[in-house]
């Protein structure tokens, strides 16, 4: 079980800022044979109370800070869950396809 | 109705993924999900060598009606990616 | 396999701020019956190149942000590994005892 | 030598944890890996009802000879934490 924390619902005004996925496509060129571009997303948003997603370190975190100790590191709005992505890749016996673990953020949350 | 796109077909034993995205009869292949073809190649003592030739899987945008080729890993691969029937079987190559 | 990201070493000379563990005493006599403290730690440090502990998507990007994108959120360092508490806590039928998930950061990232 | 830690014994069926922190005799238990006993009680209608009381497991600390009162949930539950033998008998406690 959780600890205690209200989270972002339709009735909650700041919905609109808080900590959630956004779209990001950026190039592979660099790393991989293909595709070119892929859209991995990332995220953004506040992770102010009410903590979205929080589990409870980033609640109990949130609440020492709340209580002045501000030169702690606050809870950050980052991929709490990811999926993988097929590409093709370039090996010593040449072209490969294979899966790269960890590469789209599927869901964000405060850590 | 829409056909569904050829492609030129011919794979490595680390590529045989390729031939689960289309029938294959010979070397050619009825691409199930994509219109876009694809060619992969080695680049060995300055010529290119095949690898893939294959309906698309992972590239998801083809533009070009011929298969021009795009410079991977300092010039060691090479790949083309296009949209007609067995527009893979030439690539387009300046070295 | 992950994409190439160098990790700091005993030779980064940069190793002493690079995202990583550190102690964290927080009281919990808001949310449980006991402890009344618990060290949770927290995570501290930057995530410029070479990252720490990064992930696929980390590194993707990173080397998007690298590559002069700086509106988009920059690899947090946040835990990536928890440990469990056991605590007491109160319930309908008086006195618990209970395995809080999640409770102290065991390791650190950039995600 | 140093003795184990001898603390009074008390459990309720979702409590029973704390019977495997040290043998139990009767109403006595002595501690394995601690110097600490503790008291939890429910107050009901003003007064504490024992719910625990045991060799300790999560407090750790334990800095009082005597087990002092500290309310917790809007005083709807006490507990103490006392540093020697059997000193979870009695519970130091203001209403």
């Amino acid at each position: 079980r959780g600890l205690r924390a209200t989270r972002a619902g339709p009735n909650n005004p700041e919905g609109g800022n808080i900590c959630g996925l956004r779209s990001l496509t950026v190039s592979l060129t660099k790393i991989v044979t293909g595709p070119n571009t892929a859209n991995i997303n990332n995220c953004h948003g506040s992770c102010a109370f009410p903590l979205p997603s929080a589990n409870n370190h980033a609640v109990l975190l949130n609440s020492h800070i709340g209580s002045g100790n501000v030169d702690e590191r606050a809870p950050c709005c980052v991929p709490v869950a990811y999926e993988d992505l097929e590409v093709v890749d370039f090996a010593d016996y040449g072209t490969s396809i294979t899966i790269k673990p960890n590469m789209v953020a599927k869901e964000c949350g405060c850590r | 109705f829409p056909q569904n796109r050829m492609c030129a077909f011919q794979v490595t034993s680390q590529t045989k993924r390729f031939a689960t995205v289309g029938n294959v009869s010979g070397s050619v292949q009825l691409c199930e999900n994509t219109t876009c073809c694809v060619g992969y190649y080695r680049v060995i003592d300055g010529q290119p060598k095949v690898d893939v030739l294959a309906c698309d899987i992972v590239e998801k945008s083809c533009p070009d009606a011929t298969c021009k080729a795009q410079k991977r890993f300092n010039g060691r691969q090479i790949k083309c990616v296009c949209n007609t029937d067995l527009c893979n079987s030439n690539i387009t190559w300046t070295p």
